[in-house]
């Protein structure tokens, strides 16, 4: 059994730690995983990090490496959509439709930082849709959390009333209220991942990639939470 | 009797176990060997041995009891540490103005100037005590200690390291003090040439307890302490001074039971002076003759081995003062080609040292009447 | 040459103030358990000595992540001061605030701990004897002759509050303008692969910190010579 | 009732050696540096004593960064010590070592500069007299006279190293069983809402830590009875 | 002459410019006032003062010129520090031991034990210095440097705060060590008692210059220096001590100058007894009878208060020493109600302080033969 070295943006981390259980069971193969934000890990690429394959958060990322000739050419693909969501650790604060936004009697709204975060990108959308971006802004009620990981710990933890995270991780909440917005109402949450160019084994790195379009690898990253076109 | 006091301290391999009374004037000297408890003795009267069992009662203000301490900074007391302690951080001027600045004017007893000009600071007060020599450090740690107008001073070997002449600066100073500020002072000292200068009360400690104590007169010649048995034995003696005693060549008359004594006028302490000549130290005498009356009391020391006995008054010497005295005892000295004889001199005692050889010459023996020749410069 | 943003500005404010707030409040409320600390002769000394260093050992996001939920509305303190009405402390600047201290705590009381711990002794029973009661001592002896601990506890505290970000961001949230500090900026330039925002932010940082130790090593290098300690 | 993975384990484990080894080097390197602060008259020092205290100005994943730019493959030391073989020092335990080290560097250099200055002076001078060469006072004079710098050198610099991640996790990959720690481990189980773990691992590190300051702080104590210093 | 220097130290309100001359044996008592640089210069001599600027020479072995300075640890010297300086963190034994156990087992050359019990030392050798008292630890601190086997030995006030009877144990032992170990001494002290006792050599220091330096004998009666206005003055006399001497009450007999004088057996100095008697101090020597042969030189001071002089021999009297000198001349004292005699005895010098009052009553003119009386124990 031979060993690959996966370099994974920490939402998709325990995705991708299933993943690794599943493909480990089925090839025999290892997968060593390697968490961090989209934006450490590509500095971390960019500076000879040894790893075979990067699963990014966001299109943006893969892009640029790809622009810089890092990667494996035609490696890089989507391996999963994120989907946006608005959720409360209180039972009746986030209504149906998202209006809390506009009415509602809370103090803070997390999200991620629009500036480097995907899932932060789309929620500004969201938050402009309904126009209350401006606003929110002006009263400094806004939370800008590094990533969706910490939107979540600043919800979970009460001290925001709300916030904008991803659907897989929302999915692992029984409690609380949320909104799902519309998908159109923000730019696709592209994730994707690439091959790397100093991969030591590319060979069983395209095996992985080609794995993860087998149904079964599939389901398991649209059970998580993420929009899997091809499987609806 | 105005300082009771009373404590106990127990340590690893030394135990302390004092009381006393002390008068609340006068200078009582601390005498006993290093390692005898002097030291921790006058911590325990400051208040700085948290560890001190105990009782201590000045002027009738209780300093110490079972139940209360009254803390060190509240008592009005000034203390010479035995190894000269400064504030590294501030030069000499703001060293000694730290317990200055800190009494009241009001309750200020000495000037700040005098002090600085007797204990030779002028040109050190810019300095930080890391800059001074070890006889400087001592004298700005004695002004530190003087400037706060104490009415209790601790003094813990103050002059161990300075040289003569600072000295003989200073202890007329501590003297003129002492009787002008009545402040009761307690002085550790190993020196017996500043006990028999200062002292009146004489406390000799031993591992931590009161071997003996008392007036020094008596503590001197008590044949059962180590006094007269040391090089420096000496005996005080009670002295009157006339006024109209001050002769043509310097020297001054006093009565010592009935009998004639000439001294040198430098050594009459300057207590027996006017007022306002009191500051003037080590200046001669002669064109500011005192003026102590008739029957003012001094006090004359005179030194065991500078007592020469003969049976007839001698001539043709240059010994001025002959007194006529009666033997005591004559006992063995720790020296064995000695003898120390006591002498009585009206109610008071005296003591010489001669060599064995001398008193079997003259035959010397108890109750006989003999003549005690002192050379003129050995009473101070 | 170089272009800072409003929010650079902002950013650089902010982070001042609160290395300046949180360090001198430190250095006020950690002198006293400095003191006890290196004078008590209680058992419970090492206890609170350990705690004390504490703070230090977990990542700081995490410790953050835990101050939130103390300091939260729904948390034990937050809770309570927002039942006083003051509010509850996540996402201010006085939390931010509270979040940099409880961090910097360990380089505050340790230096001052050893200082106290040297400048005690024969000093301080001369200065009871020359009339100072304890605080007098404290004020006029102590403090003068424990100036390197306090600068060391004032040098790491100020320093580590400029770079600290993971807590604060976890507590304060950065919000623009009020508490979006200038490190959070700086991470936020580096995710966001802006390297030249970034190089330049750190600049500025980094060389304002450097020429201010300077002034303060010199000025107490200068202390020592005068006194020549 | 606690359940580690073996990924936890070796976290732990990797933590463990990574704090112990970077303290002990930094204690080793530091002391010369430190003495050299506390007793040279150049002018030199203040500059290095500012350099000193700049890491910690940056915010860790930006240090780690900018570290990364150094040691990794295409930086001017990484470069170098791989074109003689050794291999760059990016994602590697040696790259930890290094980067904890800087990162610790203040907490070691400060409290033990603090301790040489006081331990100089007639110490030093006596023990010449008494035919101890300058590095035989060092080590039987100053050394122990500067225990209190020392420990409080080592527990900065183990706790910090202990909880430190932003800087460990740029620069040492995050790679399990080579450069994952505790602090990482945790903030994973954070960021992957696994609070149970995290709660876990924190109180294992909390809890042990906290033992362990307090052995450290009741011998120190115990020492300074018996020495009645 | 093997201890060569020459030093200058500028300081801000202080300046030292000393060039010296030392003997390679005996003791060099270094006197002068309270900031006067005998610190200082002991300092220079260890290579303490690195500002000082010089040039250092002992034994034919360069410790300091202009381009090298030998470093402190690798001169053979013992340095006992004004201020008792003890390693806070070593308890009394492993203080002592630090110096001894750094020196090769080969170049000691004194023993353990005995410095300890010499010290009064042994029941503290468990204790931290911060247990001791003020004399316990300048006691340690004197072993300390003892225990490196100096080949220089550098003091500095090392008795200033002893007592009268650790002082007295203490200082045979140090004149013991002298004359064994042919070690040179250089000793700073304010004590005349200790300077007329230890000194063979001295140098007068003032405001860090030598006002003068020569043989003890020469400096103490030179009319020039201060010595002979203090109230200690004292002439050292060099006398033979005959072996036969020993008489059956406890007194020695010395020639001086062709003439008898009689000493206490005590004060004979520890050096002229059989050598396996040196370390017994304190005891009688009633049991030993000192083995000194007839032409043993020895010295022995005489303090001018104790000198009487008489135009005739007198009689029936406590004053064994008669000694026919002749007057040399009569000068006035700082105590204008006193003279200082200097009075020739053969070759040798001696000062004699009687009061203005005698000088007239007896008629003393210079070149007058007359009888100087000593007191036997004056002697030592
Ligand atoms: N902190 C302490 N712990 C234990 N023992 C101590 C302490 N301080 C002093 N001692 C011991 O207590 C005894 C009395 O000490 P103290 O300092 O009072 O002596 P002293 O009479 O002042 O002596 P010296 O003349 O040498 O100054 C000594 O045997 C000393 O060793
Ligand atoms: N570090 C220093 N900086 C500046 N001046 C100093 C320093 N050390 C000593 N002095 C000054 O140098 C002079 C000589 O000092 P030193 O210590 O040699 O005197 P000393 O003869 O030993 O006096 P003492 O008998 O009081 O110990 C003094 O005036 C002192 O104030
Ligand atoms: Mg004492
Ligand atoms: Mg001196």
């Amino acid at each position: 059994a031979k060993e690959l070295h996966v370099a994974v943006a920490t939402n998709f981390l325990g995705t991708m730690q299933q993943l690794a259980q599943n493909y480990q069971k089925s090839t025999g193969h290892q997968l060593l995983i390697s968490s961090g934000s989209t934006g450490a890990l590509y500095a971390q690429i960019s500076n000879g990090a040894p790893f075979d394959l990067f699963f990014a958060a966001d299109n943006q990322r893969p892009e640029k490496l790809e622009q810089q000739g890092l990667i494996l050419t035609g490696s890089r693909f989507t391996y999963a959509q994120g989907v946006l969501v608005l959720w409360s650790s209180e039972d009746n604060l986030v209504d149906a439709k998202g209006e809390v936004l506009r009415h509602g009697q809370y103090e803070y709204l997390s999200i991620a930082n629009p500036d480097n975060a995907p899932y932060g990108f789309a929620a500004r959308q969201v938050l402009e849709v309904k126009g209350v971006w401006q606003t929110l802004e002006q009263q400094q009620r806004l939370i800008r959390a590094s990533n969706i990981g910490q939107t979540y710990s600043q919800v979970a933890s009460g001290a925001a009333a709300m916030g904008f995270i991803a659907l897989a991780q929302a999915r692992l909440e029984k409690k609380g209220s949320r909104w799902i917005p519309d998908a159109s109402s923000y730019s696709p949450i592209m994730q994707q991942a690439v091959v790397l160019k100093t991969s030591s084994d590319p060979q069983l790195a395209q095996h992985f990639v080609s794995w993860l379009q087998q149904p079964s690898a599939r389901r398991i990253i649209k059970n998580a939470g993420y929009y899997m076109p091809d499987v609806y | 009797m105005s300082l009771q006091l009373d404590f106990r301290i127990h340590r690893a391999s030394f135990e302390l176990n004092v009381q006393l009374q002390l008068p609340n004037k006068g200078v009582t000297v601390l005498f006993g060997r290093s390692g005898s408890g002097k030291t921790t003795l006058l911590r325990c009267i400051a208040g700085l041995e948290y560890q001190a069992d105990g009782k201590l009662r000045f002027n009738n203000q209780i300093w110490q009891k079972k139940t209360f301490c009254l803390p060190v900074h509240q008592r009005p007391l000034g203390y010479v540490f035995q190894e000269a302690s400064l504030f590294p951080h501030l030069n000499v001027l703001k060293n000694m103005q730290f317990g200055w600045q800190r009494v009241h004017e009001n309750k200020r007893s000495v000037q700040f100037e005098e002090v600085v000009q007797l204990l030779g600071l002028g040109t050190l007060l810019n300095r930080y005590p890391s800059q001074l020599s070890g006889g400087q450090r001592q004298r700005v740690a004695l002004g530190c200690a003087l400037l706060t107008s104490p009415e209790l001073l601790l003094m813990d070997e103050p002059m161990a390291s300075l040289d003569s002449t600072s000295k003989a600066d200073i202890l007329p100073f501590l003297e003129m003090l002492k009787e002008r500020l009545q402040l009761p002072v307690i002085y550790v000292t190993h020196s017996m040439d500043e006990v028999t200068r200062l002292a009146d009360h004489l406390v000799y400690l031993q591992n931590g307890e009161v071997l003996a104590q008392g007036p020094l007169q008596q503590m001197l010649t008590d044949p059962d302490l180590p006094f007269i048995s040391t090089g420096q034995a000496s005996t005080v003696l009670q002295a009157q001074l006339k006024s109209s005693a001050i002769t043509e060549d310097y020297l001054a008359e006093l009565t010592v039971e009935g009998q004639r004594l000439f001294i040198s006028q430098q050594d009459i302490p300057r207590n027996h002076l006017p007022r306002n000549k009191q500051l003037q130290t080590n200046t001669h005498l002669a064109d500011t003759k005192p003026s102590g009356d008739a029957g003012s009391p001094i006090r004359v020391r005179v030194m065991a081995r500078d007592v020469v006995l003969a049976t007839s008054p001698p001539q043709q010497i240059s010994l001025l003062n002959c007194l006529q005295v009666r033997v005591m005892d004559i006992r063995d000295d720790n020296n064995p080609s000695q003898s120390l004889v006591r002498l009585a001199l009206g109610q008071q005692i005296m003591l010489a040292r001669i060599s064995r050889r001398s008193i079997t010459r003259l035959g010397l023996k108890p109750d006989q009447q003999v003549y005690a020749l002192i050379k003129g410069i050995a009473l101070n | 040459m170089w272009s800072l943003t409003p929010a650079d500005l902002s950013a650089l404010w902010i982070t001042v103030k609160l290395a300046v707030i949180s360090t001198l409040l430190l250095i006020l409320l950690c002198a006293p358990l400095a003191w006890w600390l290196a004078h008590s002769k209680s058992r419970a000394r090492v206890i609170i000595e350990a705690l004390v260093a504490l703070p230090l050992v977990l990542p700081p996001t995490v410790m953050g992540f835990y101050l939130l939920l103390l300091l939260g509305p729904k948390g034990a303190v937050g809770g309570f001061l927002e039942q006083l009405g003051v509010g509850h402390l996540a996402f201010s600047f006085s939390g931010l605030v509270i979040g940099s201290m409880l961090f910097s705590l360990p380089f505050v009381v340790q230096p001052l701990q050893n200082a106290f711990s040297e400048a005690g002794g024969r000093v301080l029973e001369v200065a009871a004897t020359l009339r100072a009661s304890p605080w007098d001592s404290f004020i006029h002896v102590v403090l003068p002759l424990s100036r390197r601990g306090f600068i060391t506890a004032g040098v790491l505290s100020f320093a580590h509050s400029l770079g600290e970000f993971g807590m604060i961001l976890m507590i304060g949230g950065n919000i623009p303008g009020r508490t979006q500090v200038a490190s959070i900026a700086i991470y936020n330039y580096v995710e966001a692969m802006d390297y030249q925002g970034a190089h330049q932010l750190s600049s500025i940082l980094v060389l304002s910190s450097f020429t201010l130790l300077i002034c303060i090593f010199a000025l107490n290098r200068q202390a020592k010579v005068t006194q020549i300690h």
